[in-house]
């Protein structure tokens, strides 16, 4: 019995793996999630199996599994596209709590997970396993809890800083290592075992709120990945504890997905994971400098964008995060959809963290239907503006702008963007000369060929629609 | 004889731990594999199969007295993200289409 | 107690179905990971290591009798393996060079 | 102990996997290559810690591993580059005959391995472990010998078709498996179970041979590429007997390389797997069509081809297995060198399955100190032929066919090949207007913008070499 369970439990790993290989093409991403589906249910299943659960237990199951599942579903069916990044982080809190409380069973009842000693005490080695699963478990808790009401707007994103934050933070972690060995010493017996179990998660929780209230609200994408990471790492703590291999896989598999994702994010805005992690980013962002000298900018009304992008041979789309906030999406697909209709070449050139999330913009132009093998990613693009008649920027600005190739002082020095600027005519719509996510001022709004279109994308778009 | 074979046995963490290290070897190529187009689904669907945690949640149940509210509690939390997590991502997947 | 104990016991096979597993799963991504400029000192270098079975020939030569001479041999075999194996995809590997 | 061996094996895996993960690229794959040998020499040690020898035994070691790696590094250093494909058959014929006595030592005295009941007789389990390990393994190394000779000449690389061939074979098989039946019955004990064992190992051998004999010499490589695969594959089904981890990781990792590349070579060539091992092929194919029309063909000499190349503006260069043949590359390197002093833009690319083995060109570019960022692969320069004014076509012909791309009746249609016919002028060098290994005709010789160099690769470079 435990020799095929440990096998399911194996298939389900395997089909983990599965899930998340489909994700390397649309085309096979769905049969991947399925795959992800059917490894869960089979995890479930065996454990079910193997759990010698009484009547009473099955029900309780039950009620939990109708309750979660009834939430869950309601949830994903309503939530807006736009708010993916909260919910992702509203998620991971749960894994977080779900791991907290699943660390206490194990340890206020050792014997039904069979990991007991003889006399009921517990190995050194479950309990540090335990204690490390609770610890993370609970600070991705209560930092997701913290990055999901900065990211829904529930709390300032602004950073907040603590004074000796460092110090207090070393200290906690400090604290939380002693409680880790006391419980040790006490082999997870008694109520004092308890009592520093609880304390340990207290410790925890207020260490994951300290770690991210000084991260800036902008920021928060790659809080929100980090913290994906970190519910793996619990899981896979606990996949230790537990001897279970589907959650030792899958706990590694989601911790390396959310540090690589974690990495990419880094790299494509050109700042070190650890400078977004000690934060404080937001706040000493410098106002554009002005240097006194007065320049002109070409503002243009929907009117001239029609016209100029009807006879153009080719247009690129830049969608930025502006986009998402004023959910143009839709407008915008209209709008190519007319000038395909005049025979004008449309192509989209998506920016690695252009938007708020990784893949932020490709999920929004799927849901206004648009192919994605009109999209395209930096590298395969950036060549075309040269041959493209119009670049057509909407609610983008920090990932085309010029400063990152040539001001060596510009904080995204070295970034790489998209090279809208190599098109014949630039426009840009949004609402103000304002910058954006980076805090700095884009030159190419005062360029010559360059068009701003100021008002909010989506009004902009169905007005050029209209003049189409 | 029997003391020979003991001695001989390894202690299973050391398999956990080659199990482990084979699976982060496995996440790091497989999550590079994924193209960026699908990065918002890649972590919705992390984080639905990261409540496979629920295994542990299901056994708790089966225990008695608080145990067992705390794997209720931790099963419900659980199952939220399952169903949330792979319904979101199968509805953000359904978007994606090919032109034609 | 014990008889419990001994129960929830997984036969170590199965753990080395899962290392053997993910295993394959990384020796899938890894292999696609080569460029194809080095896929002749990649068949070389998979040579070598392949050699490692000189793990059983070493316990073999510790055993006696015609058990020993099995080891022996394989040993030699397999150390002709590892050596020239490693040699000469270093040899080969010293050739590729930058431009400059 | 055995914990710590265990975790060494481990460490070990690792690191194997690490050697072949800097095979990504040229400038990490030398560290890689450390990695591999520090694996090796870890797990070497950790038996020798482990296995208790006397002192006679660890001489015996010390002698087999001094004659074994003398002979090794003498190999390693005379071998010629162009013989790298008979080598790599010649040490897989190693490995599978060192799996062979590995498995007979666990069979004979199964308590050094530690594997035995405690009434000394063998699991079914191991039994069976063992029994795939040393049928795998003594057939890679009939099979691999057969392979080498065919590779050296040794022996014809013309298939030999035995009649009834596949009902023999299955003959083999189901024998082997009676064999493996009885193995299991006897539990192992007893000179019953050496000599089936030893039947068993006869069996696998003739099963090598008749494999391999039918398949083409031209064909080898995909053979040779196979028999790594089986070699790993071997290696995991004595990891499984032998409970070790470096093994079982090692042989996953060897029989998915030799997978994957079989895989490259058949797609490289649009020939599937099972087609190549059904074998027969060269005997069958077809004398190149005579259509009754007279075709003219454009002849050049040395100074013609040094003249248009030196007033060139880019000349790509396109070696096949006519440059191995004739040593050529040295030479190569030279011309190029001269042509690069006169301006001209040179650039090298490479067929996935050019010459006779996975990356045989670029390693012997690599070996005339041609720097591989001159060097591109049939995607990253298939599109540049059109802005070529020469594509230089060296000892290489099947690659370079159009009728891979316009004649559905070719056995090589739909072969992804180099587009050199874009090219301002193709010139070809090979000693005759004769086919190439698909044995199939180029319609490129006939064309007009075509210039044939009829004489060995290595004399015709340097001619021109002298005319430049
Ligand atoms: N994608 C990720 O994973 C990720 C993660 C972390 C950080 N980031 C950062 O986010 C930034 C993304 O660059 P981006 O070019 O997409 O965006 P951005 O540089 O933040 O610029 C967005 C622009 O959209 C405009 N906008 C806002 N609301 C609008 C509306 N309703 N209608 C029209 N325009 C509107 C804003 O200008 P107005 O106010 O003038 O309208 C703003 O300049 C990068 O700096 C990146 O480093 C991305
Ligand atoms: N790379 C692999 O892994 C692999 C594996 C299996 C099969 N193959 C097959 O091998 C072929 C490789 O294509 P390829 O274009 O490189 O070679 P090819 O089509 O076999 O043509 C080689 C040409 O070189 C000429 N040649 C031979 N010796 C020469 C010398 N000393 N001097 C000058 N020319 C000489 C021959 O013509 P003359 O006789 O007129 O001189 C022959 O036409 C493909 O068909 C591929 O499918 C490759």
């Amino acid at each position: 019995m435990t020799n095929l369970a440990a096998l399911l439990y194996l298939v389900s790993g395997v089909l983990f793996i599965q899930a998340l290989r489909g994700l390397s093409s649309p085309e096979t991403a769905r049969k991947g999630n399925l795959y992800g589906m059917a490894g869960m249910a089979i995890a479930i299943l065996t454990t079910l199996a193997h759990a010698h659960l009484s009547f009473g237990g099955t029900m309780l199951v039950l009620v939990a599994l109708f309750i979660g599942g009834t939430a869950g579903a309601v949830i994903a069916r309503r939530i807006a596209m736009t708010a993916m990044p909260q919910l992702v982080a509203a998620f991971h809190s749960l894994v977080g709590l779900s791991a907290v409380f699943v660390a206490a069973a194990a340890l206020y009842s050792p014997e039904v997970f069979g990991i007991e000693n003889a006399d009921g005490s517990l190995h050194m080695q479950s309990l540090i396993e335990l204690s490390l699963g609770v610890f993370i478990g609970a600070v991705t808790f209560s930092g997701s809890v913290i990055a999901f009401a900065k990211l829904n707007g529930n709390m300032s994103g602004k950073p907040i800083i603590l004074p000796k934050r460092h110090i207090v933070n070393l200290a906690l972690l400090g604290g939380a290592a002693f409680l880790v060995l006391i419980l040790v010493a006490t082999h997870g017996e008694g109520s004092i075992a308890h009592t520093l179990f609880w304390l340990l998660t207290l410790v925890a929780l207020v260490f994951g709120v300290l770690l991210i209230i000084p991260i800036g609200g902008a920021d928060m994408p790659v809080v929100v990945s980090m913290l994906n990471s970190y519910s793996g790492w619990a899981a896979a703590a606990l996949g230790f504890t537990l001897e279970n291999t589907a959650l030792l896989i899958t706990g590694a598999l989601v911790g390396s997905s959310g540090a690589i994702l974690s990495y990419i994010m880094c790299k494509g805005m050109n700042r070190s994971f650890i400078s977004v992690i000690m934060g404080g980013f937001g706040e000493t962002a410098a106002a554009a400098e002005d240097d006194g000298i007065e320049r002109t900018v070409k503002r243009g009304a929907a009117e001239d964008a029609a016209f100029i992008m009807k006879n153009a041979g080719k247009v690129i789309i830049v969608p930025g995060y502006g986009m998402a906030v004023a959910q143009a999406q839709h407008a915008l697909k209209e709008m190519a959809n007319l000038l395909k209709e005049e025979g004008v070449e449309v192509k989209y050139a998506i920016h690695p963290v252009a938007g708020r999330m990784p893949g932020h913009m490709n999920v929004l132009l799927a849901e206004a239907d648009v192919p994605y093998d009109d999209v395209f990613e930096l590298e395969d693009i950036n060549s075309e503006f040269g041959s493209a008649d119009v670049a057509f920027v909407i609610g983008a600005n920090d990932v085309t702008n010029p400063a990152a190739e040539d001001d060596p002082s510009s904080p995204i020095y070295g970034m790489p963007v998209l090279k809208v600027w190599e098109a014949g005519t630039v426009m840009f719509i949004k609402r103000s000369l304002g910058a954006g996510y980076a805090g700095i001022e884009n030159p190419l709004f005062f360029r010559d060929n360059t068009m701003m279109l100021l008002n909010d994308a989506k009004k902009m778009v169905e007005e050029i629609n209209k003049a189409l | 004889m029997l003391a020979i074979a003991a001695t001989l046995i390894v202690d299973p963490f050391v398999f956990r731990l080659a199990i482990f290290t084979l699976a982060c070897f496995v996440g790091y190529f497989v999550v590079w594999s994924v193209t960026p187009a699908l990065h918002t689904p890649l972590m919705a669907v992390t984080n639905a199969i990261s409540s496979v945690i629920i295994v542990g949640a299901l056994i708790a149940v089966s225990a008695h007295g608080v145990t067992r509210e705390f794997g209720f509690i931790a099963t419900t939390l659980a199952a939220v993200n399952i169903f949330g997590g792979f319904l979101v991502t199968q509805r953000m997947l359904a978007m994606y289409k090919k032109k034609g």
